[in-house]
């Protein structure tokens, strides 16, 4: 009888075997780095605004307070965007011309408000609470990073649920005087451990602060 | 030589199924209809995914039907096949072979069958991989306390299994239907499929210990299979499915019904491809017998339930008890009453056994029982539990009666594919257990 | 300050807490190292756009809840209300609780409310024979009219507008009546008590209203007096009736309720002695009862053991509680009753303590009751030119025999204003959209007469005006609804207008206003009643709908799908029987028949209705809407075609033909006989619950998980619970519960995450009913969550049954495993496609669930999220009543206490420990958060 | 003694019988002749043969305890680490419950078992092979049929073409015949 195969059939055919167990592995690979990656966290990534307004000009260098625009974030859940009042309170006395401030001056006249694209968005099923956060000491640049040097707005963090929950299951770390919260630039914090090591642990104690029940649900699903 | 004699003709008669297959004209009508059924079955699932579940007859409190009892009762007819190889293969009951490789893969497309259902039935269906470990962005993982874990678990396991027992089954007959086969084609293709296996003695001596050892795993794995699925019921505080009997009462369920399509295709085969002298009257008989006794033990399970809620005396399960008895769906318990065990009786006698026609209608009364006991468990315990105030009704609409036929199609078109094919006999086994035995009959 | 003592301060306050430190102190410290400041942040929403405001309001915060005191308007009544505004929505309504009448409960009509303002089948525009226009035109008009009018002196104006109790638009229409003389003012009210009018007149020989002091009762016998059930005065009726209620559970005095009634009604159901009677019985009986009372020997001859036992143990109950006895007459039984109801009530010198009396609080039509027999009468004399309508739909809402679609084709100019395009509308030559009272300023009187300042919770949708400003409009005057209003009190108020407005809008209610108190005597004898009439046939029943009312509320989807306290039925009415009368005739629950009196007939489904009087059937007004587009459209039959102006609630000579077919009801509990079972329970005054206790000890496999604080827990009280619904509505406006229509509540896929179980059990023609609510029992050992394989169904510290609805996958193996099936699936998307109103009345803090999906009740955990946060900020723990169930809030009998079981002072710990406490199913063994109080059977029984 | 690369010529000796136990008998005479490197072939399993080739070899069965004991790890262990990774309170379980976590304990030990072996089996027996210089031999293709074979390869140490040749033909068979050399797959 005569051989059916080659030799080199074989050879092919482990090659192919080995092709197909590669490929398998890239496929997982490619998947679960898709998943983290910044096409499907949207950080770093600008979003087209009406205005190009840089938080680096007004917060990095004119260092305007957090607050003055997004006011309701000390008592709300929601921290709020500023209204185009809010806006005018500046510009109707400097860069009065701008053609940039244009839409702005426009949505004062029409009274229509500024559609503003959001950055730090949440799906409609977490619920996310900005007082209770800043109440304990969890300062803006956790979220938002360096806001001070985003000329154009941008995602710094992937809003997924196991960044969220790095935090709820280990506060400490991340707790910091509350007055400073809107501080952007803790570098020299962890630079002095002697002072600032136990904070974190003193104040989850003060505050009651039970990891185990932040990481329940209902903390952040209704 | 009288035994090469044979060894020829047994391997001419299995292998030249594949190569040149007698009825084509009857395949392609049975094929054509199969590939009907798989449209239905695409028709009824495109449609669910479109609209959701509220296509089929669900309701509260009814919020499982028939994808579910279908899911039990093809689960169950794949019960026989890895059953029948592996344990007659173990207690070395030669007779098996001339069986074996159809009932295996009758098992496997069964399987597939059951494992789709509860899939389809989601609410989204697209999530269905949620139920597997995986890492994930969320750092959650399914909830293994939950019975629906451990069937996943089961089904996939079971399904893997079956397969490569089946595979490792059927590589050296492979390899004769390659050394018969004629056109380069086939003995490429074939070729591929058998490995390159070459009969030597040293990969026998290995493949008999694998063989042996899966074999010897199988059972076990079988019985766990399903007694896992009767938890899915048992495991709830439902009247009705709370009881210690469910796990022995389905897996002898299931043996029962696979018997029952194994017999019913044993009897097709063994008349659509004249292969009287290796499927028996002897290997029918012992089919019939092994049928009447699992459905003996089935009827026990039954006898015991009524038992079980007489001396529990609990006012809910002897409700649920009387439902059965008169309730809205007594025609799915008298149903499966009847079809289970009257007609089974007839195999009391031998002539009976010997009459493969008799036995085709008897096995197919005992698949439509067991398709009415699984729906009568499923029933019964829902549309009426604990409180009177949310009793309901349920009616399958015509989508579920539309991805049942569809189901159907599913089994049938791989399994005519498989017979056109594959060799649907082991015949290397027949002959081996010829030359131990040396009466085919027997063997 | 240097690191080293700020790090001690730290250590000191951490160290200074046993576990659980006095955390002020060290705030203070804190606030005192680092000076309390400031931050920023980012909006957290689901939506791409987000749009500032361009002139914020001010304290506005971004997603901040605010609250307005007004009232919703209910059959002329004001319903005080705060409504709860997100971002400037108004998203849901709660009773006043500053306000006496409600204290802070609700009823289901009120709930559904918020519904109504959102409604997208609202009328939008003016239309002139159907076809919009520009409000314009119908200002030009009006100007015509005026002149006209103005030379005709007003000849052949007829404004006909619904029960009025607004100041404003009263003074309005007297202006009006003074600018043109000859006009005329009716009123159209299809379900007010005319016959009490009458009795009154007959009785003091004027209009008073009732002003029934239950809880000052120790005995209330009710002759057909359904005052527990649906209707403006239900709020106040139950709250005082809970309080007898908890005075007798508490031993503080006695309280019984003994109903007679030929159809079963919430109040029948509450009674601790329901007596089956036919109408003529009932007045029967009332008879007897008076005259046993004058010569203290009952006439018992012609009465059943059954009746002649209940009389004879209501009037030694009245007899014994005297002054503290009250008798009450339905609204709906002839006047002759009512008025021989009250002379009992006097001769027990109850008037000014049970039962007191005070001005009409609605202001009656120059023609009383009569009011829209005469306008008939006048446009058929040819004397009506021009018939404005406003706020009222007399095509559909009146008698059969008034048949007023024909009637106003005859008249020459026909303007009708409404909220919806109904029948009247569609016969009317204009057709202008109302304001919705929730978008409106405006005033009304709640039922005890104190003034309720309507302020709109947010800016009207739609180009629509309010009533009184359209009045205004036809005087000749533009003003806003609010300037009219400011007017009607600054007349009224003078100097202290400033004041008194500020207050009357902090707290929903101006101080003071409340009708004055009469003690007034009956004049005359007692006019001889017609003796019960040989019952030739069957006699009819007519009652206002419990779900949809006279019709007011059938395009309101909620109050459609909310299911009738008894029967159950949604979107829908049928004609109930008792068995004996479908055992005689051979009926079956679903069978079609023809009903007829007279010349008038209607087909329906009949519903068997255990406890059903078998001379009688009964029907509800509020259906066979007919006018297009309307939700109600093709639902149910129209009971009005069966009424007469003359007698309108019963009529005899009944006629009743199987039709031969068979139509499906819609119904939420096919199955309402309890079947020997002990879901409800009832006890003896002052013994335990049978088993009641033992639910906990039950054992388990497992375990026992230490009991978390603050830990939540329910107890619904079945002795005081009227199944009222109130709980259900409000359950659907707070946590966004879907509405799935007719078909699929046929196919049983309602939604309600509550549902109030109705039960009869015993002899079928007499049985005792029970309500029972049934939101989830968050049980300790959830079965449901054992089933979930994706841990979506799972368990929160403080005792929750959490839902995570964004991790099901639908396997429903919960719902399977669940022994109370409370939970519900979404079958189809039904959220997807509702319109853009409905979704901004959705509540932001509540998730909108997709299809494929579980839901059920989550103790509104969105509330106590909300406290969790408020507490923590302050550092401190959640307080008992900080966290209240949107069931628990709406509920006037506050039969449903929730709260902290972990602390033993809490409402709901003490209601654990009560006796009474039980757990539904405690042999599935799953130790349920939510237990339950046993019904308490009536005290008469056990002396005897 | 394994069996030397194809690329060796020649290759070795092949030869046919028509019954099993010529076979059997055929290998114990190598055997008893001091042959060691060779192997037999048949379209079923021989009871004797194993024992006749003198193969004692347990490797499947271990491997499909490994598997075994591995699964059941892998499963237990999972179920260990996920519940201990995200703690989630279900139906009033404790957090680790030995009694269900039992089930898919078993489950993973069976597909791992069963796994091993296989897998094992079709490693140690160098299959796939879809090219073996055995296959050319005449008749070579009744080997699955109703032919039993013989070989002796060149690597066996009193391998010397014309003897083996001579004892081959001294078992009667039908024929014996040179195995050709082919190259060997990488």
């Amino acid at each position: 009888m005569a051989q059916i195969f080659t030799a080199s059939a074989d050879t092919r055919l482990r090659a192919a075997a080995l092709l197909a167990v590669v490929a398998v592995v890239m496929a997982l690979v490619v998947l679960g780095g898709y998943a983290d990656s910044s096409y499907a966290t949207l950080v770093g990534w600008v979003e087209h605004q009406p205005v190009p307004f840089s938080h680096q000009h007004h917060a990095g260098d004119l260092g305007i307070d957090c607050r003055y625009c997004h006011a309701s974030a000390e008592t709300g859940a929601h921290a709020g965007l500023p209204s185009t009042f809010t806006c005018m309170t500046c510009h109707s006395q400097i860069w009065t011309g701008a053609p940039m401030l244009a839409p702005v001056r426009a949505s004062l006249a029409s009274g229509k408000p500024l559609q503003w694209q959001r950055v730090a968005r949440l799906p409609d099923y977490v619920y996310f609470d900005h007082s209770i956060h800043l109440s304990r000491g969890v300062p803006c640049v956790t979220c938002h990073g360096r806001v001070d040097r985003m000329p154009l707005m941008s995602r710094s963090q992937p809003f997924q649920m196991q960044w969220c929950l790095d935090c709820h299951r280990n506060p400490a770390p991340h707790l910091r005087p509350p007055a400073e919260i809107t501080r952007m630039d803790w570098s020299n914090w962890d630079e002095e451990p002697g002072i600032h090591a136990v904070y974190g642990e003193l104040m989850t104690k003060v505050y009651g602060i039970e990891p185990t029940k932040l990481t329940q649900c209902n903390i952040c699903h209704r | 030589m009288s035994e090469t004699a044979s060894d020829t003709r047994i391997t001419a008669e299995i292998t030249r199924i594949p190569l040149h297959y007698p009825h084509m004209r009857n395949w392609w009508l049975l094929f054509g209809f199969s590939l009907v059924l798989l449209g239905c079955f695409f028709v009824a699932a495109g449609a669910l995914f479109l609209n959701g579940v509220g296509m089929w007859g669900n309701n509260i409190p009814v919020n499982w039907g028939l994808a579910i009892s279908n899911y039990v009762w093809f689960l169950g007819i794949g019960h026989a096949g890895t059953l029948i190889s592996a344990l007659l293969l173990i207690t070395n009951a030669r007779w098996r072979n001339s069986l074996n490789r159809f009932a295996e893969a009758m098992t496997l497309f069964a399987v597939v069958c059951a494992g789709l259902y509860p899939i389809l039935h989601l609410g989204r269906p697209w999530l269905f991989y949620w139920m597997a470990p995986y890492p994930n962005t969320m750092t959650l993982y399914p909830q293994f306390k939950s019975p629906l874990s451990w069937d996943f678990f089961a089904v996939l396991t079971y399904l893997t299994v079956s397969l490569l027992f089946w595979y490792i089954g059927i590589v050296p007959d492979l390899a004769s239907v390659r050394d018969r086969a004629k056109t380069r084609r086939a003995q490429v293709l074939y070729g591929l499929a058998a490995l390159g296996w070459r009969g030597s003695a040293r990969h026998w001596a290995r493949w008999q210990q694998a063989y042996r050892l899966t074999a010897a795993i199988a059972v076990p794995l079988v019985v766990s299979v399903h007694s896992e699925i009767s938890l899915l019921f048992a495991a709830g505080p439902i009247p009705g499915w709370t009881s210690t009997v469910f796990p022995p009462y389905f897996v002898m369920g299931a043996a029962f019904s696979g018997f029952a399509v194994v017999l019913m295709i044993a009897v097709t085969l063994r008349h659509a491809l004249s292969l009287r002298d290796i499927v028996t009257e002897r290997h029918l008989d012992l089919l019939a017998r092994f049928l009447l006794t699992t459905g003996l033990m089935t009827a026990y399970g039954y006898v015991y339930e009524v038992f079980d809620a007489l001396y529990g005396g609990q006012k809910q399960d002897l409700a649920t008890l009387h439902d059965r008895f008169t309730g809205l769906y007594a025609y799915s318990y008298w149903g499966a009453v009847i079809f289970n065990f009257v007609p089974l009786q007839l195999l009391w006698f031998r002539g009976i056994r010997a009459r493969p026609a008799v036995l085709f209608l008897i096995a197919t009364s005992v698949v439509v029982g067991m398709w009415y006991e699984r729906y009568m468990l499923l029933m019964t315990a829902l549309y009426r539990d604990y409180l009177v105030s949310s009793w309901g009704e349920y009616h399958a609409s015509l989508w579920e009666w539309l991805l049942f036929a569809g189901m159907i199609g599913v089994f049938l078109a791989p399994f005519l594919l498989f017979v056109r094919f594959l060799p649907v006999i082991s015949a290397f086994e027949v002959k081996e257990a010829l030359r131990e035995t040396g009466d085919l009959s027997h063997a | 300050m240097t690191a080293d003592r700020q790090r001690e301060r730290w250590e000191r306050a951490a160290a200074g807490r046993p576990g659980g430190v006095d955390r002020r102190t060290v705030l203070k410290a804190m606030a005192a190292s680092l000076a309390l400041a400031g931050l920023s942040g980012c909006g957290a929403q689901a939506d791409e756009k987000a749009l500032p405001y361009v002139r914020e309001p001010e304290g506005f915060t971004d997603g901040g809840i605010r609250w307005y005191a007004t009232a919703a308007v209910f059959q002329g009544y004001a319903q005080p209300v705060l409504g709860k505004t997100v971002s400037g929505r108004p998203i849901k309504l709660e009773g006043n609780p500053d306000h006496p009448v409600c204290g802070g409960a609700t009823d289901a009509f009120t709930q559904a409310a918020l519904l109504g303002l959102y409604d997208p089948a609202r009328s939008q525009a003016p239309r002139r024979e159907g076809r919009p226009v520009a409000w314009s035109l119908f200002e030009r008009f009006a100007d015509d009219l005026a002149v006209r009018l103005d030379q005709e002196k007003g000849r052949g104006l007829r404004l006909l507008t619904g029960p009025l109790s607004s100041t404003t638009m009263l003074a309005q229409i007297a202006a009006m009546m003074r600018r043109w003389p000859q006009a005329r003012w009716h009123v159209s009210d299809p379900a007010g008590p005319a016959e009490w009018r009458r009795a009154s007149r007959q009785l003091f020989g004027r209009v008073l209203d009732r002003q029934p002091a239950f809880d000052k009762a120790e005995v209330v016998v009710s002759f057909d007096g359904d005052f527990l059930g649906p209707g403006p005065r239900q709020t106040p009726n139950a709250r005082k009736f809970a309080e007898a209620r908890r005075r007798r559970q508490a031993g503080k005095g006695r309280f019984r309720l003994l109903a007679a009634e030929p159809v079963p009604s919430a109040t029948g159901v509450a009674a601790d002695g329901r007596l089956v009677a036919s109408p003529g019985r009932i007045g029967r009986l009332l008879t007897a009862l008076a005259e046993g009372l004058e010569s203290g020997t009952l006439p018992v001859a012609g009465l059943s053991r059954r009746q002649s036992d209940w009389l004879c143990d209501a009037l030694t109950a009245l007899k014994a509680a005297g002054p503290r006895g009250l008798v009450i007459a339905g609204d709906y039984l002839p006047a002759d009753l009512q008025a021989l109801a009250m002379r009992v009530n006097h001769r027990l010198g109850s008037f000014g303590e049970t039962m007191r009396f005070s001005e009409p609080v609605l202001t009656a039509p120059p023609d009383g009751e009569e009011s829209l027999s005469v306008l008939v009468r006048d446009i058929d004399a040819g004397a009506v030119s021009t018939l404005m309508v406003v706020g009222a739909n007399p095509v559909y809402a009146a008698p059969g025999d008034l048949d007023l679609a024909r009637r106003l084709k005859t008249v020459a100019t026909t303007i009708h204003a409404g909220t919806h395009r109904d029948e009247t509308a569609a016969l009317c030559q204009w057709h202008l959209p109302l304001q919705h009272d929730l978008e409106s300023w405006g005033d009304a009187r709640a039922v005890e007469g104190s003034v309720s300042i309507l302020q709109p919770l947010v800016r009207p949708f739609y180009d629509v005006r309010a009533a009184a400003v359209l009045l205004a409009g036809l005087m000749g005057r533009n003003v806003s609804d609010r300037t009219l209003v400011e007017e009607t009190w600054r007349e009224r108020w003078g100097a202290d207008f400033p004041g008194r407005w500020q207050q009357a809008l902090l707290e929903g209610r101006a101080a003071d206003t409340a009708a004055p108190a009469v003690l007034p005597t009956p004049v005359g004898a007692a006019p001889a009643i017609v003796p019960e009439t040989a019952a030739e046939g069957l006699t009819l029943v007519i009652r206002p709908d419990a779900g949809v009312w006279d019709g007011c509320l059938s395009d309101n989807a909620w109050a459609q799908e909310t299911p009738r306290p008894l029967s159950k039925v949604t979107w829908g009415n049928v004609i109930g029987i008792g068995p004996g009368l479908a055992l005689e005739r051979g009926l079956e629950t679903g069978d079609v028949v023809t009903v007829s009196v007279g010349r008038a007939s209607l087909a329906g489904p009949v519903r068997i209705t255990p406890g059903h009087d078998d001379g009688v059937v009964s029907v509800t007004l509020g259906y066979g809407r007919r006018h297009e587009g309307g939700l109600a459209e093709g639902l149910g039959h129209d009971a009005y075609a069966l009424q007469e102006s003359t007698d309108r609630w019963q009529r005899g000579g009944l006629r009743l033909e199987p039709a031969g077919r068979r139509e499906a009801i819609a119904t939420t509990q096919p199955h309402q006989a309890m079947d020997g079972f002990d879901f409800v329970r009832t006890v003896l005054p002052g013994s335990a619950a049978p088993d009641g206790k033992h639910a906990e000890e039950n054992a388990s496999f497992y375990p026992k998980a230490p009991v978390q604080d603050p830990s939540w827990g329910m107890v619904i009280d079945l002795d005081l619970c009227i199944g009222c619904n109130a709980c259900v509505t409000a359950c659907q406006a707070e946590n966004n519960v879907p509405v799935v229509g007719k078909d699929l509540i046929v196919e049983g896929r309602e939604m309600h995450w509550l549902r109030i179980d109705h039960y009869h059990d015993g002899d079928i023609a007499d049985p005792k009913h029970h309500f029972q609510p049934v939101p989830c029992m968050h049980c300790e050992d959830a079965p449901c969550e054992m089933g979930c394989p994706v841990n979506a169904a799972v368990h929160s510290a403080d005792g929750l049954n959490l839902q995570v609805y964004n991790r099901c996958i639908g396997t429903r193996t919960c719902s399977s495993y669940c022994p109370y099936k409370v939970r519900r699936f979404n079958w189809f998307d039904f959220t997807g496609n509702d319109p853009e109103t409905i979704r901004a009345m959705r509540n932001p803090d509540v998730t909108v669930r997709s299809r494929g999906v579980m839901e059920k009740c989550t103790y509104c955990v969105q509330r106590i999220a909300e406290a969790r946060i408020a507490a923590d900020r302050q550092g401190r723990d959640i307080q008992e009543g900080e966290v209240v169930a949107a069931c628990q809030q709406a509920c006037p009998t506050t039969a449903i206490v929730f709260g902290n079981i972990a602390d033993n002072a809490s409402a709901v710990s003490k209601g654990k420990a009560d006796p009474r406490n039980y757990t539904l199913l405690a042999e599935a063994n799953t130790r349920p958060r939510t237990t339950y109080l046993a019904r308490i059977s009536d005290p008469g029984e056990e002396k005897g | 003694m394994r069996e030397p690369s194809a690329d060796r010529q020649p290759f070795g000796l092949m030869a046919e019988f028509c019954a099993p136990e010529q076979l059997v008998h055929a290998v114990r005479r190598s055997r008893e002749a001091g042959y060691r490197s060779l192997d037999a072939y048949s379209p079923y399993p021989l009871e004797e043969m194993p024992q006749a080739l003198g193969m004692n070899g347990n490797a499947v069965p271990w491997l499909c305890l490994a598997g075994g004991v591995l699964g059941a790890a892998t499963g237990y262990g999972l179920q260990l680490f996920t519940n201990d990774a995200y703690p989630i309170a279900t139906g009033g379980r404790p957090l680790f419950a030995w009694q269900p976590f039992m089930l898919i304990t078993f489950e993973l030990m069976v597909l791992f078992a069963v796994g091993f072996t296989i897998a094992g089996m079709l490693v140690l027996n160098h299959l796939p092979r879809l090219h073996h210089p055995v296959f050319a031999v005449t008749d070579f293709h009744r080997a699955s049929a109703d032919r039993f074979f013989l070989a002796i390869f060149c690597n066996d140490p009193r391998f010397e073409i014309t003897q083996t040749a001579a004892f081959l033909q001294s078992l009667e068979p039908l024929r014996v015949e040179a195995i050709q050399s082919t190259e060997e797959p990488e």
